[in-house]
């Protein structure tokens, strides 16, 4: 049982390592990074399969009992996270087969991306704060050196923000663990979260939660913090920015919902706010963002942010349906906005651009792809039946049963501009005629029209298609278990019996 | 036009139904989508739903029949009708649809699939900005829906419309009841073009013909009118439902119906016209009367089938000539017999003429309206006013250009395919033939106003009536509504005569609100997202401090006198020259000093570490520090020179922010301090080392061991560095040579 | 030493977050760097100090002999440093190489990726 | 920098850094010292070799590759966590040959293996490091 837990996690480390052996030899590289991420996918069905008969699935690193090892703890949220980034990581990683350019591959992409992979996972199992902090630590150069690969002008001032906005947030992760432990005396969650209610004053698990508050919002990209992501996603080329933006966000919201559910459980009026703020903040500006930019990629890069917004307010929220909510709502934007981004780049590969102004006449020339962004764009929307609308009715449902009108109002304008934005993407790519005063580019774009769309690149944009209005049309099973995660996380005695053995 | 086939299926499968239904009966069926979120999909056929989906799939088979030869040889035929259909199915599941979440989401669908009818000549820069004008004020007002029917669903404690209906009174208890109803109003307003949402209609007539025919006189416009009179048996009575549809539904028919005369295209008089329709319905259910919801049930069918003919003749007009303006148009009837008839006689149960439908209608309005408690003369007015601008309007379309002054085409037009007369012909056929024999329908509708009205006293048309006072009334209105067609007719220049100042109209006030929201969105992004990476971190740091301030308000500062208790000279040594070389990093003017200093810093580190019994930290700190120096020298040379002053002000604000957050740094470190570990890992790893892990030095036992699997992650990022490294040095300088290292 | 070790964090903190907020390449990795020896030093403060004693367990012995320092906030420390040291090294030759292409000694300069384009 | 005083002594040094890496990687069980370190102190001679005699010639004499150093010693500390998988226990968790008592490491185990893989991957790391930044 352990060892399917293992699997997930030593399958896209021996990718890397073994792609690291074939150093230059992108050949050898790209068979490796294939098969190692189709096992890793499938080792991580293995575990959900396994993760839904047992609940909670833990491996005690070394054999040594928790709290004194290292616990990696695979339950429902855990797990399908893993499995998000096994498909995510499968999907863009052929779409990066057919685009992404061979320069790169032979610096180190596929070894890198298996690397980012493992890390991406391990924090998702892990059940240990420092550990944790290794994993985040571990995703974060592998995310650096993708940023910067290339070393464009764009790029490096991208990385240089990014680099060191993540470089301070992992600081304050460094000083909270310390806080943490300075008041519990351990490291693992499970036993922090047994022996954090005899810390003598509530206000200091406060004072810690201030600490993971910034170092988690940093990574997540909540207001104020996410000044990175706007300043660096949109740099480098497009798979990156998809994986990026399939995952590395997502780390930092699971990381909240983690620590806000098993470990900051304790009333406290201030933390509640501050959630509460941050969350119809992050959504609304984030959204502003994407409003104001006029290049396709920067919508959707400044466009996570709001998104990160509501995955917030439901954890803010916290009642069943509103984390049922955040559950599906992961689903939903991973895979609709990592096809936005992958869709982008096939529009750039056709039309040599991500201006909007530049663009235009997709949808007369390529109906098919334009169909794949209608679904993905409504879908992000918030438009019936599609995904999105199943994620937006969860969550302005539990906001309204709680009685939480702020962010419902705040959440509902949100989604109407959300709408706005992706409407003017849709406008000026797709409708618009393409301008016809660039007669230069129109030679190079038909150039590059030729190599256009290739299988490697549509394949997994419709497969990523195909899978979200699935979740759209199959809500049910989805949403029975996003009930389940929601009610484990809420249960936390769940974890920390399996964790630790027995409840201490 | 194999198409038409599937409606016109629809159509007679739900004639089949008609007699059960006009019983009384209902027919559903429902199937669990989403039961963890309450949502099924659940239909429900009753009297009202019966109206609508006869007038969707019978409109639609027509509308579907003309557009295939309308779109003959127009270009992505294919898209469109794959919309339309969209559209048509969707509609059809919105006013089947029992479970309020499944009816909004049909509902959300037409907004969606009219998007794409309406932005069809998308190419074309006006129909792009009225297709995304109509989709985000309807897309707006479903927002404003979807809370009002979740509100509704968790006020009434379910999601079946059949069981709301019926808990009107514990809704009303429920505290969510007024905001519900608001919402849903503005819903529906948004949906049904009432002011000041209106104006979306007009500028989607930039859609083909065929589209405006369905979907803005039959169909997609009167979903809000649909789902009002759904729901007004949970809120007929309540505070201000019935002020509120009366009053925004009396002005959109006004105003609807003044716009429309002084207008001059074909289409922008069926538009406004319309607008004017639904205000008149919305109005009728306001006043929420048993005999009011009779009147909104005819009309709701008399006008579908009257607007739905005048758009299809619109279009045979516009095709055949080239021309909607009538100023242009006239004497067509000769070339275009057909279509004229049809034209007429839907004008004249527009302008309400027995013995079409359309009097019948317009005798249940005034009933209605004479019936009210309240406010009856200013209601009454309202309808007279109205009625006498739609007979002109029918002048209009029908007189002026079928008849009337000689036309100023170039080309010489002709009649119409038989595939687009059916049309038309069908629908004036039934305006005339449901005004003689109203009984034929009368069943059905009495059901549906059954529904809207549960107990509603049984409805029984009649052409004649006697002479009463709605009579009276509706010959004044006919020979007032023949005047102002005259004086309309006889000043072609009305439309700049009233001149109206932009500023007050929704229209400006909508493109102002994009504008303005445009432009928030780019000051704030400007604002926020600055470029400045120390702005960015100041924000971190900032946020920081204040969060961490407010919580820390409530421990006092710690004891410092402990301090001096226990101090050994050269803890105090080390301590100052840290400070010291830390102060001259941060000052120094030169590079290799700070660097220097740094380094200072470094080995002080490690000497802390070795004071307090950590030797392997201090080696390793050593090694490091050293290593860290070394790199800096190999790259140093390519730096920039140092260093750019900032200015004083801003250098003061940085320190303010920097001390600030150093000393709150320290009061966390005492604070924590000052209470006791709980130290059971301590003690285990001190007695497990060894017998367990086989070393000695406890630390490493940890390492390699215990906790392992830090170090093997440890590593892996040194891997990944060295990696990333290597890939910044080399990317550009040797892309494409092959590696030796 | 105990005492003075918070006073030295915080200074250290106050100093590397000076330094940060600086327009300079070289003063903003210095400030990163003295920031990671400033957080180093708060994880092994917090986690409390003994002085001497270091965590090895003596010949003969099967267990530590109180007193000793806990050896778990060394462990994790010494972790943290390794970490520190590879993404600091990583960073400062991507300073030095972004220098080199942005071709400019002010990082205010480095905000063409965050305009908006209209 | 081609002096010949100081490639007399490195000549000399070289081995002696090495000798001394080994000697620090494997009494860090017991004693201050451990595979980091000790990779550290390894790399060191490298690095002064190459500071000497200039990377090409340090890589042309040193035909391990820095990326194969840091593969394998990945590898190693990645396998050195399977063996106790191989055997039927919980990963990493440390296997020792408990007759075994060599001078200076102690008691030969799994998480020695471990060490020595942290041993090879610093070492390939500084010395990619720096060849890359020689070279430039």
């Amino acid at each position: 049982m352990e060892n399917e837990l293992l699997l997930v996690l030593l399958i896209p480390l021996l990718g890397g390592i073994f792609s690291l052996f074939f150093w230059m030899d992108v050949k050898r590289q790209k068979v490796v990074f294939l098969i190692s991420t189709i096992a890793m996918t499938l080792a991580a069905i293995n575990l959900m399969r396994s993760v839904l008969e047992n609940e909670v699935i833990t491996l005690q690193s070394g054999g040594w009992d928790a709290p004194f090892g290292i616990s990696l703890v695979a339950d429902y949220l855990s797990t399908f996270m893993v499995l998000l980034t096994g498909i995510m990581g499968l999907a863009v990683g052929i779409y990066s087969l057919g685009d992404m350019d061979r320069a790169r591959m032979r610096f180190g992409f596929f070894p890198l991306m298996s690397f980012l992979l493992f890390s991406v996972s391990g924090a998702f199992l892990s059940g240990d704060i420092f550990n944790l902090y290794v994993w985040f630590e571990i995703m974060l150069i592998s995310s650096f050196v993708l940023m910067a690969l290339g070393n464009t002008k764009a790029q490096l001032e991208g990385a240089i923000k990014y680099v060191t906005l993540n470089i301070m947030a992992s600081i304050f992760f460094l000083a909270g663990i310390g806080v943490l432990y300075g008041l519990t005396g351990t490291l693992n969650m499970a036993d922090i979260a047994l022996r954090i209610n005899s810390v003598p004053d509530e206000g200091l698990i406060t004072l810690a939660a201030v600490f993971f508050f910034i170092a988690f919002g940093v990574k997540s990209a909540v207001f104020p913090l996410f000044s990175w992501l706007p300043a660096s996603y949109h740099t480098p080329p497009v798979a990156i920015t998809a994986i990026f933006a399939a995952l590395l966000t997502k780390v930092g919201v699971y990381a909240f919902i983690r620590f806000f559910t098993l470990i900051f459980t304790h009333e406290s009026l201030f933390l509640d706010n501050l959630l509460i703020f941050t969350a119809a903040t992050t959504m609304f500006i984030g959204v502003l963002g994407a409003a104001a930019q006029m290049e396709f990629r920067k919508i959707l890069s400044v466009h996570i942010i709001s998104q990160i917004g509501y995955l917030i307010m439901g954890l803010a929220i916290g009642t069943k349906l509103a984390i049922t909510g955040v559950v599906y709502f992961i689903i939903h934007i991973v895979f609709v906005k990592t096809n936005l981004f992958l869709i982008s780049g096939i529009v750039n590969r056709l039309k040599g651009s991500y201006e909007l102004k530049k663009l235009g006449g997709v949808y007369h020339t390529y109906p098919f792809l334009a169909l794949l962004f209608v679904i993905s764009a409504f879908s992000l929307a918030g438009f019936p039946p599609l995904s999105g609308f199943w994620a937006k009715f969860a969550l302005v449902k539990a906001g309204l049963v709680s009685d939480a009108y702020f962010l419902v109002l705040v959440a509902l304008a949100t989604g109407f501009l959300t709408l706005y934005s992706m409407s003017k993407i849709w406008n000026e790519v797709f409708w618009k005629k393409k301008p016809e005063d660039e007669t230069n580019l129109e030679v190079e774009t038909l150039k590059k029209e030729r190599a256009g769309i290739n299988r490697q690149v549509l394949l997994p944009v419709v497969a990523i298609t195909v899978m979200s209005v699935g979740v759209a049309i199959w809500a049910e099973p989805i949403f029975y278990f996003a009930e389940m995660t929601a009610e484990q996380l809420l249960n936390p005695e769940i974890y920390i019996v399996n964790v630790l053995g027995v409840a201490q | 036009m194999v198409l038409a086939l599937y409606p016109a299926a629809a159509f007679v499968w739900l004639m089949t139904q008609f007699g059960s239904v006009s019983g009384g009966d209902v027919v559903s069926s429902s199937w669990d989508w989403v039961p963890t979120m309450g949502i099924s999909l659940s239909f429900h056929l009753d009297g009202l739903s019966m109206l609508f989906a006869l007038l969707i799939t019978g409109i639609g088979a027509l509308v579907l029949t003309y557009a295939g030869t309308y779109m003959k040889g127009m270009p992505k035929t294919d898209r469109f009708f794959m919309s339309l259909v969209l559209f048509m199915a969707s509609m059809l599941g919105l006013v089947l649809s029992d479970n309020i979440i499944s009816l909004f989401i049909f509902w959300e669908l037409t907004s969606f699939s009219s998007y794409f009818l309406i932005g069809y000549h998308h190419e074309d820069k006006e129909s792009r900005k009225s297709a995304l004008e109509a989709l985000l004020i309807t897309a707006g007002g479903g927002l404003a829906l979807l809370a009002g029917l979740i509100l509704l669903g968790i006020g009434g404690g379910s999601m079946e419309m059949s069981e709301l209906v019926q808990r009107g009174d514990e809704l009303a208890e429920s505290g969510l009841f007024t905001a519900a109803m608001l919402l849903i109003i503005i819903g529906c307003f948004t949906k049904s073009a009432q002011f000041p949402f209106h104006f979306w209609l007009p500028s989607a007539m930039a859609a083909p013909t065929p589209v405006s025919a369905y979907l803005h006189s039959a169909t997609m416009v009167k979903a809000g009118v649909y789902l009002l009179a759904r729901v007004s048996p949970v809120f007929n009575g309540a505070d201000g439902w019935h002020a509120l549809l009366l009053i925004f539904g009396g002005i959109t028919m006004v105003l609807g119906s003044m716009i429309a005369v002084m207008q001059t295209d074909l289409k922008k008089i069926l538009a406004y016209t319309t607008v004017s329709a639904l205000g008149l319905l919305v109005m009728l259910l306001g006043i929420g009367t048993g005999i009011a919801i009779k009147a909104a049930v005819i009309f709701i069918l008399a006008h579908a089938l009257y607007k739905g003919c005048l758009f299809l003749v619109a279009g045979i007009v516009d095709h055949e000539t080239g021309s909607r303006n009538i100023r242009k148009l006239g004497r067509l009837f000769k070339q275009m017999p057909v279509t004229g008839t049809a034209a007429v006689v839907a004008c004249l149960s527009m302008a309400g003429i027995p013995p079409l439908f359309g009097f019948i209608s317009k005798e249940y309005s005034y009933e209605s309206t004479i019936g009210m408690v309240v406010n009856s003369p200013l209601t009454t007015s309202a309808f007279f006013i109205t009625g006498m601008l739609f007979v002109a309007a029918a002048g209009m379309l029908s007189y002026m250009v079928f008849f009337g002054r000689r036309n100023k085409l170039k080309i010489k037009p002709h009649e119409a395919p038989i595939t687009m007369l059916a049309g038309p012909a069908v629908l004036a056929v039934l305006s005339i033939l449901l005004g003689v024999f109203s009984g034929l329908i009368n069943p059905l509708l009495d059901q549906a106003s059954q529904v809207v009205f549960p107990g509603n006293e049984p409805l029984n048309m009649k052409l004649w009536h006697g002479i009463n006072t709605e009579l009276i009334l509706s010959m004044t209105t006919l020979v007032a509504g023949i005047a102002a067609f005259a004086f309309v007719y006889y000043n072609p220049r009305l439309m700049s005569m009233i001149e109206i100042s932009d500023k007050i109209k929704p229209s400006y006030a909508y493109k102002q609100t994009m504008d303005s929201l445009a432009e928030l969105a780019k000051n704030v992004t400007q604002k926020v997202q600055n470029g400045y990476l120390r702005v960015y971190i100041s924000m971190m740091v900032g946020t920081f401090c204040v969060l961490a301030l407010i919580v820390l308000q409530d421990f006092g500062i710690p004891n410092i006198e402990v301090l001096w208790s226990d101090f050994r000279v050269y803890d105090i040594v080390i301590g100052v020259l840290m400070i010291v070389a830390c102060f001259y990093t941060v000052v120094a003017k030169s590079r290799l000093l700070a660097i220097a200093m740094l380094g200072v810093v470094g080995y002080g580190v490690a000497f802390v570490f070795i004071i307090f019994g950590a030797p392997d930290l201090a080696m390793t700190q050593i090694l490091i520090e050293t290593l860290t120096v070394v790199l800096f020298v190999l790259v140093l040379w390519k730096l920039p020179h140092y260093l750019i002053f900032d200015e004083g002000f801003i250098k003061f604000r940085y320190f303010l922010v920097s001390a600030l957050f150093g000393a709150i740094m320290t009061w966390i470190v005492m604070l924590i301090t000052s209470y006791p570990l709980d130290s059971h890992l301590k003690a285990w790893f001190a007695e497990s080392s060894y017998p367990l892990g086989m070393g000695r030095n406890v630390v490493n036992v940890i390492l390699v061991d215990f906790r392992s699997l830090d170090t093997l992650g440890e590593i892996v990022v040194l891997g990944i560095a060295a990696v990333g490294i290597y890939g910044l040095i080399k990317f550009t300088t040797e892309n494409d040579k092959e590696e030796a290292i | 030493m105990e005492d003075v070790l918070p006073f030295l964090i915080g200074g250290l903190y106050a100093g590397g977050v000076y330094l940060v907020l600086h327009k300079s390449f070289v003063k903003l990795i210095i400030g990163l760097i003295i920031l990671g020896y400033a957080s180093n030093l708060m994880l092994f403060t917090i986690s409390r100090i003994t002085r001497g004693a270091p965590p090895l367990v003596p010949e003969g012995a099967e267990a530590l002999v109180e007193p000793y320092a806990d050896p778990l906030p060394q462990a994790l420390v010494l972790t943290a440093i390794v970490i520190g040291f590879g993404i600091q090294a990583f960073a400062i030759v991507l300073i030095k190489v972004g220098y080199r292409i942005v071709a400019t000694d002010n990082l205010d300069d480095l905000n063409t990726t965050d305009r908006l384009d209209d | 920098m081609n002096s010949v005083i100081l490639s007399a002594g490195i000549r000399v040094l070289i081995p002696l850094f090495f000798l001394f890496s080994l000697y620090l990687l494997f009494r860090g069980h017991n004693a201050p010292g451990g595979g980091f370190v000790a990779g550290l102190v390894a790399s060191t001679g490298f690095a002064l070799y190459a500071i000497n005699y200039g990377a090409e010639r340090t890589r042309r004499r040193f035909k391990l590759k820095p990326i194969f150093l840091i593969a394998l010693g990945l590898l190693l500390a990645v396998v050195s966590g399977l063996i106790p998988v191989i055997a039927g226990e919980t990963y990493k968790t440390g296997l020792w040959l408990e007759e075994l008592e060599v001078p200076i490491m102690g008691k030969p185990g799994t998480p020695i293996l471990f060490d020595i893989g942290v041993y090879l991957l610093v070492g390939g790391t500084v010395l990619k490091i720096i060849f890359s930044l020689w070279e430039e």
